[in-house]
């Protein structure tokens, strides 16, 4: 198997799951569906992408959107170079996507704190408990960007 | 095998002995003893009156909001003064200050007892910093990179 | 007059001055106070840096264990609510008493004994294997989970060196044909550790792990069970429980130097004319440095698994320790003895 | 592996009436700031459940609370032990968004305090391992020995720890008088050293048996869990992100990357002291080859008022520009992955066109490796736990961000 | 372990009365100042790390700066400990531990506040998940610096070492 043609052949892959691969430089980025987000999972794995790099949630509360962003990475030589990237973008009222643990075993501690910190339920993952938040943290989940941190100006009036 | 564990065991307790008889000690004696940091050691900040030009670059620049720029009432410029409960030492405000205003201080070994102390308005800014070891009369070390030793201290002439 | 010529006679009589002052209670604490300081220092020395050094300047540091014993006691002294307050409080204590008790049976000199036993090595060792039960009483009392894991650890391993060290000290009885002291010490014309080298090292490494020091620390293991049975102990308690390892540690080392590297021999007879149990020093001396370097291994290991410890015990040294005896059978036949 | 057999092993078993709970941290003496709540069966483990989060200090929402180039110093008090490798990917992912790069000059000196660092961070890992088995002289040696580096690192860039050395564009202080003799003699004695460290530590036989044997990760596992740094390449993976070339000047400089096959503890702990060797090797070539030039970026170069610029530069040190405290940030978004000590560390920055990144996702190669904790000690015996612990060299403030 | 009559002075003090004369009788002036002294030379750390300047804390009882000198030494359990350094920022979650930590070590104890973040929390003074420990704790003594130098915190130990040994302590948990 030579250098590039499993990266064709996952990115044709993907194209007959209905998915549209984007080339850019280190980065393959496939926007999916949640339907479409196991299958593609899947596909990556066969090819070689056999562990997450990160599970992340960007909030976008003007679209009213949160973007589910996974990067797949794999340590053989000819995939290293480039991270998969699947996008995927689910309402931000009511945010759930399948668990990808079965395929990515390493999701384990990514999903649970892209819970814990953003409140995206993975259905399917065994264990959705507080990770880095305290136990008892009733707040909304910190990162979504209608959690806003103080911060302090530049002047200080003194007598 | 065995005698390969035997052989081990023995070097093991003769690396051992061998620092027991000749110690490679590197200790400092502080407080009796202080090092001389080195020239571009980032410690406590000096604040100079009279180069400032009231810019606030550093206040917009410090990371941890412990510079800020204080204004009294009635009086156009501000100055600024830090707040070392908050001050993590990455030295943004002096590298950034257009006028050297600002600069590094190579004090670094300080405690307090209260926590107002720790607030530095633009006056008590310009206080000059003295190493509280050095106040008691420590003697003063540099440090010199050694094969045999890694780092020796010398008493500094 | 009479009555202070009669209490100097007490305290200079053998019964008294063996458990009370030398080698027994004085003499321990003192031990206990320098040997800790040794500890540190010899450990500092090996890892490049000074230890415990500004309580005393000129001497190093060398009353740094009476400060830390002092904070010990009078610091606060916490009884937890969930302990079982009887054991807990009880068992300290006791393990202390029968650490000292054996000193009743180490003699210093040809005539020196406290007391006049002929099973004085039999005595000293059985009285040590009280230790291992108050241990269990604290892991039981303190009712904590490291506690009692430590607790359990402390059974497994008095059965595996135990019997080790029974029968290591049991084959030198039988090259010397006594299980008295001072007629061991009588009988080796060559040190024994020569005669009979297998049974000092099983000896040497059964005792270690009795007293708990490294790389046999299991009991104890602070990187797993926090401080093992002494978890829940502050003050003088924790004082207490900390000083027993080292006490019995002490015994333990005289006893290998009277059964091993021939005790007071060679007695220095001035001493001995000046008063009989003077002639012990050349003992104190030569345990002292062995007890230093027990302490001194603390630089160079680290702490076995309990496993691998209860292999030592039992498939290496006490097949070892069988073979001493034969040894010490063979060198009776011969006659070396 | 199928993933499913995977899964038995991470996941534990629910309501066994046998097994006897120990909760191991935050205050223990072998827990560091985490938590470890621990499921034996008898004196075997059956599971671990790692209960981190006691360090979270909620790095990433900050950074979005604050202007790019504060968000440096900030995301460096992830891992304090290692603060140059662990925020050169926030830098590089700054300059891919900016569109600049650091001149020859300022990459090699980046690689320099990047292998200083991963020397003492190594020699960290290595000392806390020594403690784990309860061997107090490597500890200290360790620390001792770590110094030397600190005090190397400190002289280059002005702090012992926290040096906030890079910034887009370049770097903020140039090589100091006489650095490289300095840096020759540390080596010279660092090399000595190793050797000291092999006949106390490594192979004391005391030592081999603790860490022979246990804890064992084999290749495939490894991969799949996406493990990363020492304890990755100590089963068998030839995986480290300097081979990327993204960052620094490892495509110029001749190293290897040092690869065990064995997989358990004892491995990753040899492992290190490889790479202290490789690192080192590198130190001398950056050294030699370092060319003359500027240390940071013309385009920021330029906006320094000479009459700054000329005395700062002559003293080794740049002056920041204006616009470093409202840098802006183009729309886009960049990936960075740089190996740190630890492992791999990878950032994902997004931008919306503002002065404050959108979004910092950073993922850090203790958070990776922390599932390692569910995997690799179940079937040990209690006693081994501190083993793998002190081998898989896990900081815990970098996995809690 | 040093005075013979050890069991009797600690059975007695499990009782209410006998516990008000031992503490009448360790604030006599003689005794008062042997504790003291034995407290200063014996200050104990309790291995509690709540954050990153534990790396720094390393460093103080590491080879180079040994703080043993001055009988500093970091021990396992809070039971036999007398010192809590707060390392670095306290969360939320940390806090509760660092509560139960405090209240378990035998009195007279101290807390010392190790670096920016152990203060006013630092970099991350508006994180939502920190808390200031002076709001938990009297502390007696505050190390700026993020992280300090060892050398801070050897002088904020010699400093402590020193008012103990002037028995100055206590005032400010007395006044909390």
């Amino acid at each position: 198997m030579n250098t590039g043609s499993r990266l064709e052949r996952l990115e044709k892959g993907l194209r007959d799951i209905g998915l549209e691969p984007v080339k850019a430089p280190g980065v393959l980025r496939v926007d999916a569906q949640p339907e479409s987000l196991v299958p593609a999972a899947r596909l990556a794995v066969e090819h070689g992408y056999d562990h997450l790099a990160s599970v992340e949630g960007i909030d976008w509360p003007s679209e009213g959107v949160i973007e589910v962003i996974y990067h797949a990475e794999s340590y053989d030589e000819d995939l290293r170079g480039t991270l998969l990237e699947i996008r995927v973008k689910v309402p931000r009222d009511e945010p759930r996507l399948p668990s990808l643990i079965e395929v990515w075993p390493n999701a384990l501690f990514l999903e649970r704190e892209t819970w814990d910190l953003m409140g995206v339920v993975f259905e399917g993952h065994p264990e959705l408990r507080r990770l880095l938040m305290p136990p008892d943290w009733d707040g909304p989940p910190p990162l979504r960007k209608d959690f806003k941190v103080k911060t302090e100006g530049v002047f200080v009036n003194v007598e | 095998m065995f005698r390969g564990k035997v052989r081990r065991h023995v070097e093991a307790i003769a690396t051992g002995l061998k620092y027991l008889v000749k110690p490679n000690r590197i200790t400092v004696y502080y407080p009796e003893e202080a090092i001389v940091l080195s020239e571009r050691y980032r410690g406590m900040i000096h604040y100079d009156w009279d180069k400032c030009i009231s810019c606030g670059l550093c206040a917009m620049i410090c990371p941890a909001d412990a510079m800020k720029m204080y204004r009294k009432k009635g009086e156009k410029k501000a100055r600024p003064g830090i707040n070392y409960q908050r001050c993590i030492f990455c030295g943004y405000c002096v590298d950034i200050c257009p006028t050297n205003a600002l600069s590094f201080t190579r004090v670094h070994d300080v405690a307090f007892e209260k926590l107002d102390e720790m607030l530095y308005p633009p006056e008590k800014f310009t206080s000059e910093w003295r190493s509280p070891a050095e106040e008691r009369g420590a003697r003063r070390l540099r440090v010199v990179f050694d094969e045999e030793r890694g780092l020796k201290h010398v008493p500094e002439q | 007059m009479g009555l202070v010529s009669s209490l100097v006679r007490l305290v200079l009589s053998p019964q008294f001055f063996g458990p009370i002052v030398f080698p027994g209670l004085v003499t321990v604490l003192a031990v206990l106070l320098s040997i800790i300081w040794v500890e540190r220092k010899i450990a500092a020395r090996v890892q490049m840096r000074v230890g415990p050094l500004y309580i005393l300047r000129p001497l190093g540091g060398a009353i740094q264990m009476l400060a830390d014993g002092l904070r010990f006691f009078f610091q606060e002294f916490i009884v937890p609510e969930t302990v079982d307050r009887v054991p807990f409080l009880l068992a300290p204590v006791v393990a202390m008493s029968f650490a000292m008790l054996p000193f009743a049976f180490v003699p210093l000199a040809p005539n020196f004994k406290p007391y006049t036993v002929p099973y004085s090595m039999p005595a000293f060792l059985g009285l040590n294997t009280v230790i291992p039960l108050t241990v269990l009483a604290m892991a039981w009392g303190s009712n904590n989970k490291f506690s009692i894991q430590g607790g359990i650890r402390e059974a497994y391993m008095t059965i595996a060196y135990e019997a080790v060290l029974f029968i290591s000290a049991y084959s030198m009885a039988l090259l010397y044909h006594t299980l008295d002291f001072a007629e061991m010490v009588e009988a080796q014309k060559v040190p024994g550790i020569l005669l009979n080298p297998i049974s000092a090292l099983v000896f040497f490494i059964a005792m270690i792990m009795s007293a708990g020091k490294l790389p046999f620390d299991i009991v104890e293991g602070e990187q797993e069970i926090v401080a093992g049975p002494f978890t829940e102990y502050s003050g003088i308690a924790f004082g207490l429980t900390m000083g027993i390892g080292y006490v019995q540690l002490y015994g333990f080392t005289l006893a290998f130097t009277l059964m091993y590297l021939s005790g007071w021999e060679p007695l220095v007879a001035p001493l001995y004319s000046i008063y009989p149990a003077l002639g012990g020093i050349l003992l104190f001396v030569k345990a002292y440095l062995l007890l230093v370097f027990i302490v001194f291994l603390r630089a160079v290991y680290g702490r076995y698994r309990l496993d691998q410890a209860l292999r030592i015990g039992w498939r290496t040294l006490f097949p070892l320790a069988i073979v001493s005896v034969f040894l010490s059978i063979a060198l009776g036949v011969i006659g070396v003895v | 592996m199928s993933s499913s057999v995977m899964e038995a092993r991470l996941l534990e078993k629910e309501g066994d009436e046998e097994v006897y709970e120990v909760f191991i941290g935050p205050q223990h003496p072998a827990s560091g700031h985490m938590r470890l709540i621990v499921r034996l069966e008898g004196d075997v483990i059956v599971g671990v459940d790692p209960d981190i989060g006691w360090v979270h200090r909620t790095m990433e929402k900050l950074a979005e609370s604050k202007e790019a180039l504060k968000a440096i110093p900030l995301l460096e008090r992830m891992t304090i032990i290692d603060s140059q490798n662990v925020t050169i990917g926030y830098v590089r992912a700054l300059e891919k968004l900016l569109g600049v790069e650091p001149p020859p000059r300022a990459r090699y000196l980046r690689t320099l305090l990047s292998e200083i660092n991963r020397i003492a961070s190594h020699l960290y890992g290595m000392g806390l391992a020594g403690i784990f088995v309860n061997h107090s002289t490597m500890f200290m040696w360790c620390f001792g020995d770590r110094e030397v580096w600190i005090q190397l690192a400190e002289e280059l860039t002005g702090a012992r720890l926290t040096h906030s050395y890079s910034v887009p564009g370049g770097v903020r202080r140039d090589l100091p008088q006489g650095f490289k003799e300095k840096a020759l003699k540390a080596i010279r004695y660092m090399e000595k050293r190793l050797d000291e460290y092999h006949r106390i530590f490594f192979d004391n036989p005391q030592v081999r048996a603790r860490y022979e044997g246990v804890g064992v990760l084999k290749p495939h596992e490894a991969r799949r869990l996406g493990v990363v740094g020492p304890n990755l390449r100590a089963s068998g993976v030839r995986y480290d992100a300097r081979l990327l070339g993204d960052y620094g000047v490892y495509d110029e400089l001749e190293f290897e990357i040092p690869v065990r096959e064995e997989g358990d503890a004892m491995s990753r702990l040899l492992l290190r002291g490889d790479e202290i060797r490789q690192s080192m090797n590198i130190i001398r070539q950056v050294l030699d080859k370092i060319p003359e030039g500027p240390i940071l970026a013309e385009k920021y170069l330029r906006l320094i008022p000479p009459k700054l610029r000329e005395p700062a530069l002559k003293e080794g040190r740049i002056k920041f520009p204006g616009i470093f405290a409202n840098l802006k940030l183009p729309k886009g978004e960049a990936v960075a992955r740089a190996e740190m000590g630890h492992g791999e560390i990878f950032y994902h920055v997004t931008s919306d066109g503002s002065k404050k990144p959108y979004r910092v996702r950073v993922v850090t190669p203790s958070f990776r490796n922390v599932i390692l904790f569910r995997y690799l000690p179940p079937g040990h015996r209690f006693m081994d736990l501190p083993a793998i612990y002190g081998s898989l060299d896990y900081f815990p403030p970098e996995a809690d961000r | 372990m040093t005075c013979p009559f050890m069991g009797l002075a600690f059975l007695g003090r499990l009782e209410e009365s006998s516990r008000k004369a031992a503490q009448w009788l360790v604030e006599r002036t003689p005794v008062r100042s042997l504790r003291d002294w034995a407290i200063s030379f014996s200050l104990w750390p309790v291995h509690f790390t709540t954050s990153c300047c534990g790396a720094e804390f390393a460093a103080v009882s590491a080879p180079r700066f040994d703080m043993e000198r001055y009988g500093f030494l970091p021990f396992n359990s809070p039971r036999q400990t007398n010192l809590l350094l707060i390392e670095g920022t306290l969360t939320r979650k940390m806090a509760r531990a660092a509560e139960i930590v405090y209240q378990q070590m035998p009195s007279p104890k101290f807390v010392v506040a190790m670096g920016a973040c152990a203060i006013d929390g630092g970099i991350f003074h508006n994180s939502y998940n920190i808390v200031r420990p002076h709001e938990l704790f009297p502390i007696e003594y505050f190390i700026p610096g993020c992280p300090p130098r060892p050398e801070a915190v050897a002088q904020a130990i010699v400093r402590l070492h020193e008012k103990v040994k002037r028995s100055e302590y206590g005032v400010k948990a007395r006044e909390t």
